[in-house]
């Protein structure tokens, strides 16, 4: 009889135990259409606001083709090297053109299929960001060659690293919905890019003013929106966790936007759209890392650190060292990731009192521990990232006689240079 | 006849355009320009970065009328466009040799 | 045995009694993403295409700045104050920054941390509109100052009244989604707000048109589908409540809409799209307070009422009182609030045929006693927000030197007044 | 004591029999809102791009106002019409205005008044879609008439036929999400429109270039994102099935698009956006029928022959043919409708190797006698919605004195003659 | 030379523009105006509220030609732009003194 | 006083107004155009329907100023506009009887 009990006590447990879990499952095939909903239209609106309007349909053909090219990747061999067994480094390809997985073929809680298809949004944003680093002078021919390159090359590796139990992993590293894997990697590769490419012509004496931040905001809406679904997904059920990811998220988002806001409003005497909305993707870069580690007191001040610190960087390198990231993806997106995988490290210690976060990675015990570990993952992911970026756009140089178009291009504008189209006929 | 082409700030259109219908100017046609004089432009920022606006958005009257009426026509512009702030405007005058309306062909005074 | 068997049969229950149910935390997960979806960019855009080109950043603005105050509001005591216990008017601070509630934290079937946010994106929205009321004059500080005031005193309080288990609670007074809590108080709010500040220079004369009709239908789409989080939401569960109010939610739009739309085109000769938009608002805003207690025969008497009564409201306000509610706040989401609040205490009734309802509030037995207590909840609220706003206008006003922006940069536009930015640069 | 585990072991099932899945009613909610947000504001976007700058409002008031008429007669009768029990060829009045369907109803899984909104969702996206063959020429009374008639005679019929348990259902007929009853009718209702209303003035010689194809990059965005609740809420389930579902459809749009853009840059020289995002469509509508049968490999394949396909039929029907179907609604859905239909019975079969699919439908053994009934219903659908859909044009003429606005009308645009309003007032 | 100033309907550009092109008129500059005159605006309604756009679309080419061929010009745009509704639109003649093409600066009738 | 046009490529504006500046132009008028001339417009393809734009965007520059320095502006223009291409523009010169200063009522060169 208590064994008949026990057995039926477990009933409902092992019933489930290698099937999927619905409610999870339908969270997350949520939490996948708010993840591409950032890109498309999302980030590409906001992108494409942001340049002259001789530009704007390049970005959104860049973001589109992007998204397209990383979701074929993903499928012949991306979510298998990214998640497939492998080793330390990288993984292998068992499971290319999702070999053996099949509608029944279970991913923890989720249906695989399903589990790739939101690894994939992840995989679609992440080089799409980095179009901001190099918007309105590179040929599209350079454009595809190097951000599949990348992808590739940089993206698969360092997911593994993290995500995909390579050796950043072992380590205990905190990251996660991709402070390290998608904005530290964008970052950088927007970083190196835009160094590489040179700046814009007129950069530093011409207006190159947003030709539309109406289409800005709505791009910062729908990616406030969207980051629920990359934050709160990456709980990869439809719990306490997800909830929470959202809410931190949601705080550090709000407080980052109030925060560059404030600045500007001291420094410059008004706050302007475009700078809140900034401040909304610093808060929202720089708590990715930390959004399922943290409590809610720790994300007020992981957004306003968010806010001061991308609004000095923002600063630093456009005025000061002049370099023509032209929508500012390193500064905002670059350095909130390094922040909010440092920060990340901190607030998961549940010792901060009211501060206090959900447990240190890994064997850590203390926030030294771990931020030892966040610093490494840090420093590698920022020197490999550049590295290999810097030599991928050398080579498609050589492939495409020149990532850049030529001046007088340039003056006409990408948008009927590369696709014989225009933005407006109003 | 002439055509009298005024630059004026752009929401005293409709009140210029109503002076000149009551003195029964009974055609313009109006352009969005901007303007370059004393009245400076302003700087904008972007994230940070200052961008200079040198233009102002200004809007252009031109209207051929009679010889004989370009003074009133200039008066009534002048009283419905001034704020007496600086970037009030120009008006300019210059000779028209000829009018043709397209629907009928009339010509001179009888096709203004 | 009998006893085992009645053990077991419980199990399933019993489990559950003190945790999640991980199906509702997944609706009320999206639910929460759409809701905050018709704020940013829904709302903002509605309002931003409606106001002329130099003002339309400063709308997005103040809608953003909105979303970001209230967020941080809510964290730092608001939720605390609607839904912490406290008494019959009014909550407590045993809640301010989420104290004490954590991941695990259980409100109804949700993660409470879930419940927070839910209802802090009700608590964004509903401040984000009266910007209607005021748009396209008000300096950007008196609109933060007020707009959070407002939140404080007449939001939070009227929020425990009618959902935190406050007076009106008690008496069963039915507001599902908030046609009381948040379209009465945003309408009347708006209301004040106009006639404080007095009609836009050249109104009634100049032509006041709206810049962007496009954007204002995008911004109707998307506030049609975030509506369904809304009231489908509101429902706090997966189940066949959440999917009839929203039916019924879908039904009133619709029906609100042509209805609009139809008037339009017997009294001026043509329908027109930004009378079609209206009239979903309308019908939107009206079945919001009904929306889970009615049944979809009901639905369409209430989205017709709503198409009808709107649009002779929104002519007396503007044509015969010549009163500059500019965006049309008060006639919309006021009369809408007042009048699907009324209208939900009689198709509650489950007496009605076709036309019934879900049944009655707290411990009412008939129509008339529902609208007894429907009618005091929508005077009560109304005579106390008109109240707390007209004075906090006027505090506003002492603090900021005058809410209105002089008479020169109403002419020059907000968006280069309060922002130094210019939403087009085509 | 066994019967009484195996009684137990039943529990959870039968406890469920007769009840709704919470989890599978929280993905279909969604869903709902996510197939919504195709139309309103999606597909009028992606659509009101295209047209004129005069034209732009009459695109969105058609689309919205279809949506508001569909909804009211899915409520009245079309639901019944097309799920009511019935005949063979058509439903009955037997839920007409929902009669007898409360909250608790159920269907298979979810609670009945959702999937009376789910589908609801497609009744009105279907009749939106033929806009695009008529726009900028149509009367709006006309549109109204039309487009109302054709739901109820072409659209509620054919939906029985195929999901309403009608004599395509009973052939075993594939049509996971509507190709058939969504993308043909929708394609050939829209060519027979094109042909009988003519061309657009100055086709062939004037500019009718699109006006804004930011808007339409926006629209395609928020279609490919929406269509995850398309295709993957036609699973009716939270579960591999939509997973796999969604899997598909991402892969075909990304492989359909770039497939349109490589085509457009060897036969052009330049990729354009407007191509790359109609390749998108193109290989959304072609995977549609297929998505919940095939696998991601044959995903792939359908994708490529999408973009190969409607990509050469586009230019047959525009420039050979001369036939002005406006938007390219026909060679886009329709023949993406019809190759969906016809390739769905080929990769279902479980015998392609990597290749394969999920099974026949109904009592089909092999390809062969699968791809006759496709090929039945595809035949059968063309037919009968051609016919219906000329006639119905042709007493709409009668009614309306003809459904073409005159050629000073035309040359004015549809904004201002028919509505009276302009879309920029920039 | 002379420089002809023609407000016509914008629906007609792309027809005067090949007219133009077919008498060897070798340029033009085209902007986009709006008109004032006997043609009137209309009424637009946005939620029951009237506004009066008084100003009707228009198209405004600027042609400058040697002065022999002012009426030919004339003329070709006349039988190209005339719908005989009102509001065709106006053609008005001036003087040009001095035209100079800057990629060259070439001057008078060569630079034209 | 006499009217300088310029009709130059839209992306040397900034570079055209610092260098009149410099010449101390006080003044200057600014209308975006398109333009038809030697300069071909292009083929715009839309899923394949192949349209022709024949108009390219221009940045049209009125300046008025006294008839002394009309050659030194010229001069200025064309230096800082050039760009041996074609498409640079044209420069027009045209008489104004009268200028009148909206502000002040100032009249003739005291106005510019
Ligand atoms: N010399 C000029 N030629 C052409 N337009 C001029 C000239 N000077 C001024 N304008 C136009 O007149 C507008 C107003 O001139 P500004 O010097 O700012 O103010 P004010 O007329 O009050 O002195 C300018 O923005 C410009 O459009
Ligand atoms: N006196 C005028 N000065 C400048 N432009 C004029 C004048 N009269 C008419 N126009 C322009 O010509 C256009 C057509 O004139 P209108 O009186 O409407 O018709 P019509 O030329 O057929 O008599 C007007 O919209 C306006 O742009
Ligand atoms: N006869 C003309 N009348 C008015 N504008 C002209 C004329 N000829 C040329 N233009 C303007 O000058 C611009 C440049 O002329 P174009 O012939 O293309 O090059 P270029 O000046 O180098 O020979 C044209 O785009 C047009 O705006």
């Amino acid at each position: 009889m208590r064994a008949l009990l026990a057995l039926l006590l477990l009933l409902p447990m092992s019933a489930f135990a290698d099937t999927i879990d619905k409610a999870d499952t339908a969270w997350i095939l949520t939490a996948t259409a708010l993840v591409l909903f950032m890109t498309l239209p999302g980030l590409s609106f906001f992108y494409a606001g942001l340049v002259r309007s001789k530009n704007v349909l390049s970005v959104l053909m860049q973001c589109f083709a992007i998204a397209c090219l990383a979701s074929i990747v993903w499928l012949a061999f991306g979510y298998s090297l990214a998640f497939g067994e492998g080793n330390a480094f990288i993984g292998d390809f068992s499971k290319a053109f999702l070999n053996g997985v099949g509608k029944d073929s279970v991913s923890g809680t989720l249906p695989e299929p399903l589990f790739f298809i939101f690894q994939m949004t992840f995989a679609i944003i992440t080089p799409a960001l980095i179009v901001g680093g190099f918007a309105e002078r590179m040929k599209f021919s350079s454009v595809l060659l190097f951000t599949t390159g990348w992808l590739i090359l940089v993206y698969l590796p360092v997911c593994h690293w993290v995500w995909g139990g390579g050796w950043l992993a072992e380590m205990g590293m905190l990251d996660f919905a991709g402070g390290t894997v998608v904005h530290i990697t964008a970052g950088v590769g927007a970083l190196v890019a835009a160094i590489v490419i040179k700046n814009r012509h007129g950069f530093g004496s011409a207006n190159l003013i947003p030709h539309n931040l109406t289409m800005t905001v709505a791009g910062a809406g729908m990616l406030w929106v969207g980051w629920f679904g990359f934050n709160g997904g990456s709980a990869v059920a439809a719990n306490g966790d997800a909830a929470m990811a959202m809410l931190v998220t949601h705080i550090s988002a709000a407080a980052g936007s109030l925060t560059w806001a404030g600045l500007e409003w001291k420094k410059y005497g008004k706050p302007s759209v475009l700078g809140i909305v900034t401040g909304m993707v610093a808060g929202l870069g720089t708590i990715t890392p930390a959004s399922g580690f943290v409590g809610p007191a720790a994300s007020l001040v992981i957004g306003i650190s968010a806010g001061i610190v991308c609004f000095y960087c923002t600063n630093l390198i456009k005025q000061k060292w002049k370099i023509d990231d032209s929508l500012d993806v390193f500064p905002v997106h670059g350095v909130g990731g390094i922040l909010g995988t440092f920060l990340a490290g901190i607030f998961c210690s549940p010792d901060l009192g009211i501060f206090s976060g959900y447990g240190f990675g890994g064997d850590n015990q203390n926030i030294a521990q771990q931020l030892g570990v966040q610093s490494i993952g840090i420093v590698a992911t920022f020197a490999y990232t550049a590295i290999v970026s810097y030599f991928l756009l050398k080579v498609v140089g050589l492939m495409t006689k020149g990532i850049r178009v030529d001046h007088e291009q340039e003056i006409q504008g990408l948008d009927i240079v590369s696709h014989e189209e225009r933005g407006y006929n109003l | 006849m002439k055509k009298i082409t005024a630059i004026i700030k752009p929401h005293k259109l409709d009140e210029v355009r109503s002076a000149l219908s009551e003195i029964d100017v009974k055609g313009m046609t109006v352009c969005e320009v901007k303007g370059f004089g004393r009245q400076k432009g302003h700087v904008e920022l972007y994230r940070g970065s200052e961008y200079t606006v040198d233009f102002v958005l200004k809007t252009k009257l031109e209207i051929v009328v009679d010889s004989d009426r370009v003074d009133t026509v200039i008066d009534t512009i002048i009283n419905a466009a001034r704020t007496n702030k600086i970037g009030d405007g120009k008006i300019f005058v210059s000779d028209v040799i000829q009018t043709v309306r397209i629907r009928t062909g009339e010509q001179g005074n009888d096709a203004i």
